[in-house]
């Protein structure tokens, strides 16, 4: 069965996503790229040696996660997960002190690389760098939910080259065959680094691959966040009701290089890289919001300065927070 | 005290551990209906239902990357692998993740994780159904590499793995299941993770050893006897954190050191062994460190005069023991 | 895309079978059928300490293996495919020095377990316990294959539980993307030891996953030898032509346990185990060939008497063979 | 002769042995278009077209699997493993597979197979772009592991690897690809699988090292040279199997050893030739055996002062040497 959820949001008064939760969507959106863009500044000036974007993502994520139950439903983002991250509740200053490496870095304590985002209180399970890991991961805390006949919620992400993985097959397949409540999102960029996805699959859908393991599929547009947002909403009820997992395809916009250790413009089209900023999320909601009225000219800027100022905060407070230390380097091994 | 084989001792455990804790659930192929290819969770089904006893499906990288994800939702999963052969295509999940995430996460995420695997050979299971393993999980720091050899100590040591906050590879050795009895406490008791265990004490020579081995050596050690060779048998039951105080504190005693254990020689846990003497004891060694081991071929062959000559033996060990006393 | 072939070949004139291949496929059903029965008496008198039957699988494997080419074709079967080493050219001695762990065993020597077959000038590819790593070296193989121009196939055999391996994921989704001439045969038996298929997966077929990868996905009766053939012999076309990988899901019946070592009375209802035995593709043939007047009870016992000879010659030649010698305990772990 | 970095080294072996073997191909992620995410096989594609340069899906099982295949229908494939941390989803297809395959049919099938993965640290790159993970390698018989440190060494060991009718694991140490520079002739040279080099005479201690370790103990001796002590470099080049011979003669000369790797103390390779001196040369030794190695934490952080913690540096080898020395 695979389901393709309507594109694009007519009317921003539709009952089920009210003003000030479109709102709220958008600035977790404006956060995120606002942030994010800040890394990639840390990165040029030599602060930061390595930073992995979110930037085209934001609307899959925002999307998702505000379906979510934050402090209930656990969450496995991958490592483009920071708009994902920032709705379930993790802070600017949290971001920023993974971004630099700093002792209080609540995901690793500046052990992993910045965007290896974890975070006990609010659920957000720590992830390696092995893609696809957190597939089973995310299978087994449905398995414990079950358990305890408990009805939170296990969300991971992963992106399109990822399925490639044995585990995607494993873990999918697992929940399927047990009905457990596990959301899959697979934030579909077209890319795994250089790799285009005709080298990862010879179908053209994540989506279409549920049908294999007997759960439902969903298509989205990833840069809508409404549709992304509707998508998960409906996909968290099956799991919550016990009818089973969901794998949701998020086709999404991959608009920086890889990383920070890379360049895209050795194998990525011009006129590609140029096309793709049309369809930037934050970009395409914002306008959508203007056009119903709900954000004009000087309430963005608003915005804007707000979150600025939440940017440089977090700037700031980690720039002057304590590097982790040596003298930890052998702690927490075992417990 | 009922004396129980080994099999039968970790069956108890399992039991009395599921018993008392509502979060423990195993999960693995074949461990529902069948009991485990050698019955080891028969009964369990019935007792616990399937909530808790759970047939995975054939796929043991998502056995024990579902359980890692249930011990982070404060599950206390017992995966099984069907063979330690099988455990490789795991093998990821259990270093990468498993091993890594209280480090990785700075104490933040645990994972409580039992992961129970048959291992070693001498059963006619051939280069698949028979392989020594251990080696490679004992060079992953995060990781609990247990390895009882007696009914008493593995009842013990699984309960000691399962209230582990970190993951414990519990090996099971397939020869022992059935061939090794002993008397075995109804209910708790205790035997440490990381403890050593002198099985026989002696002056002479000290013996390192495990699993199936430890039996071969104690039985070596009682032909050297009558030759009035003095031999002390060290069984190491944990193989990672090792013991090194045990260890240390019986090579300075002894002055000599043979180090026994069935998997490849190469790069096996013997060299560990040794480096941590060669090290710490060097004033005290009186003789060349020596090492009986199986040899560097894969696995032991299936043709049993194959199988033999891959094997150990108690008479391969006294043979060994006669030289180092000599020396 | 599914296909459904044909189940039932109502003419035996069928232009593209004919009479003299309909005999031959059934004298390799019957050949392995008594190799196998004899390897269990074997086993009751403690000769071989281990079994594991093709019984129940005849018609799927020599089906299948009669459009292969011999001695040009690779073929990588798994542990329950006697049927097809026996078309691909083993014979029945070879089979008997493996099941003793005879020092002339072709296949290991006597390393292996029997039923793990290989044989270079075959092109049997040497086969490991560990279930589904046989997959991807048949992708592989047909890469080679590719690289040198040649259009020799590789197929490939596992059963339905195998299926839930990242292995089979991996394999199956390369071979597609590169479009190699790989044939996946899954020997659907509804059982993986004790385990029924619907805990390996939520689906009812096999073949229904092809879709998720971009192959072609049949099924087929594993018990109709004539419906196997032409499968395969499709398949093999498409292959050779350059289209690409083929998935085909042949159900069969497991109509011993697991193996010597298991007891699957304690998990399978008797009445299964008799509806089962009616189902048995050997007599089930045998009655095709009589109906079409192709092999009356004299030919039929003259045949029975030749393979009842051939399998005593085989078993006679494994005993009187010498064991593999603990001399050779340490020879060609390396080159 | 030409100096390159150690990362062009391998290149150009790669792109030599291209030429010369239509059978060999490459096979990995990014390795096409992209030249591979270090750029090692930059250029080939160009030269060699997409049938012998080939981007795989993100898969590492299916990308050694199928290279096994391949190899075994006669063609000469190169797996490159991104980052060596990424190998463990191999780890079956490598251990039960690659190198079991000869023995297990009894010398009928074989796996000429060369898998190439940068390890190591000290380049900023975490739990899990850093890792060593050798010695998870080097206990399994049939396969070979091969660790050069220079780049003349480099190129002609790909080039040995490529010959070898056995599966071999090439490690390329990602700090060492920029950072080592040295002669390197054009075309054919040999240096052999198995054969250890001593890269600096002396007398007084005996160093076994590999890798940027290698380069650290140099720099140490050097600085041991000042304060008159003369110690003996030996790089070992070939991880299995080991040159028992040229470390045995090192010892015996110096009677005393020290074993520097990065990768972590416990169950490192450190301890297999602790193992081996100990029982072969513990005649001649005059010391305890040392090692200087990673801890046991599961890789280096990112952190700087943390990754500068984890890694031995000349200062932390300089010391040892002079406690050995003195011994
Ligand atoms: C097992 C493993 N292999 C290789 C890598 C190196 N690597 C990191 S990200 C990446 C591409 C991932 O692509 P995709 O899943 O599509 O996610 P995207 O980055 O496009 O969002 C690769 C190959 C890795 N991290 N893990
Ligand atoms: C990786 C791995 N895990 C477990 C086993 C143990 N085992 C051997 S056969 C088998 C069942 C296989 O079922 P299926 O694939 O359906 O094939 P069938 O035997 O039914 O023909 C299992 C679990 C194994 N050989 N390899
Ligand atoms: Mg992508
Ligand atoms: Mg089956």
């Amino acid at each position: 069965m695979t389901i393709t959820v309507q594109a694009r949001v007519q009317n921003a008064a539709s009952h089920d996503v009210d003003q000030a939760m479109m709102l709220e969507m958008y600035r977790y959106m404006l956060l995120a790229r606002a942030l994010d863009e800040r890394m990639w500044l840390l990165n040029r000036s030599g602060k930061a040696p390595f930073v992995i974007s979110c930037q085209g993502h934001e609307a899959a994520q925002v999307g998702a996660a505000m379906a979510l139950q934050q402090g209930k439903d656990f969450t496995l983002p991958y490592y483009r997960g920071l708009a994902t991250v920032l709705v379930m509740g993790m802070t600017p200053r949290e971001i920023m002190l993974a971004v630099l490496a700093r002792a209080e870095d609540p995901s690793s304590g500046g052990r992993q690389m910045p965007a290896h985002y974890g975070h006990r209180k609010l659920k957000i399970v720590t992830q390696s760098s092995v893609v696809g890991t957190q597939i089973p991961h995310a299978v087994g805390v449905a398995l414990a939910e079950r358990l305890r006949g408990g009805d939170a919620l296990a969300w991971t992400s992963f992106g399109e080259g990822t399925t490639s993985q044995g585990d995607f097959h494993e873990g999918v397949n697992l929940a399927a065959v047990m009905k457990l409540g596990v959301i899959f999102q697979c934030e579909n960029n077209d890319y795994a680094i250089s790799v285009p996805m005709s080298v990862q699959m010879a179908v053209a859908s994540v989506a279409d691959r549920a049908a294999a393991y007997g759960l439902p599929g969903v298509k989205v547009d990833g840069t809508d966040v409404l549709a992304c947002y509707r998508a998960t909403r409906d996909a968290a009820e099956r799991g919550r009701a016990g009818d089973g997992p969901t794998l949701i395809e998020a086709r999404c916009l991959r608009l920086t290089p890889h990383s920070s250790d890379d360049n895209d413009r050795t194998y990525r089209p011009s006129e590609e890289l140029k096309a793709m900023r049309e369809g930037d999320p934050v970009a395409r909601f914002r306008l959508l919001l203007r056009e119903q009225g709900l954000l004009d000219e000087a309430a963005h800027e608003q915005l804007r300065l707000r979150i600025a100022a939440q940017v440089d905060d977090a700037t700031a407070y980690a720039e002057a927070a304590p590097m982790a230390g040596a003298g930890t380097l052998l702690d927490h091994v075992y417990g | 005290m009922p004396e129980l084989t080994l099999l039968e001792a970790i069956r108890q455990g399992l039991d009395e551990a599921m018993a008392a804790d509502a979060r423990v659930f195993v999960f693995g192929e074949d461990v529902g209906r069948r009991g485990g290819v050698f019955r080891v969770t028969e009964g369990l089904l019935d007792k616990y239902g399937p909530l808790r006893v759970i047939d995975s499906p054939l796929a043991e990288s998502v056995i024990v990357g579902a359980c890692i994800g249930a011990a982070m939702n404060d599950a206390r999963p017992i995966a099984e692998i069907q063979f330690a052969d099988f455990i490789y295509p795991a093998f990821n999940q259990i270093i990468s993740e498993a091993a890594r995430i209280r480090y990785r996460s700075n104490d933040d995420w645990h994972v409580p994780l039992v992961i129970r695997a048959p291992y070693g050979g001498g059963i006619h299971g051939a280069l698949y159904h028979s392989q020594s393993i251990e080696a490679l999980f004992c060079h992953v720091p995060g990781l609990k590499v247990v390895a009882p050899a007696t009914p008493y100590d593995a009842k013990a040591l699984l309960k000691a793995s399962l209230a582990d906050p970190d993951p414990v590879l519990f090996l099971e050795h397939k020869k022992c299941y059935r061939l090794i009895k002993g008397q075995v406490p109804d209910g708790d008791y205790q035997v440490e993770i990381g403890k050593a265990d002198i099985k026989r004490q002696g002056s002479d020579l000290t013996v390192l050893t495990y699993g199936l081995m430890l039996h071969y050596s104690l039985e070596a050690a009682e032909v050297l006897a009558g030759e009035d060779i003095d031999v002390e048998v060290v069984d190491l039951r944990t193989l990672r954190p090792l013991d090194t105080a045990t260890i240390l504190a019986s090579v300075r005693k002894t002055s000599k050191l043979l180090i026994v254990h069935e998997d490849n020689l190469t790069g096996g846990l013997g060299g560990e062994l040794a480096a941590i003497v060669a090290q710490e004891a060097f004033e005290q060694l009186d003789a060349p460190i020596m090492r009986v081991c199986g040899p560097d071929v894969p696995a032991m062959p299936y043709a049993k005069p194959l199988e033999e000559a891959f094997l150990p033996s108690p008479a391969t060990i006294a043979d060994a023991m006669r030289v180092l006393a000599a020396y």
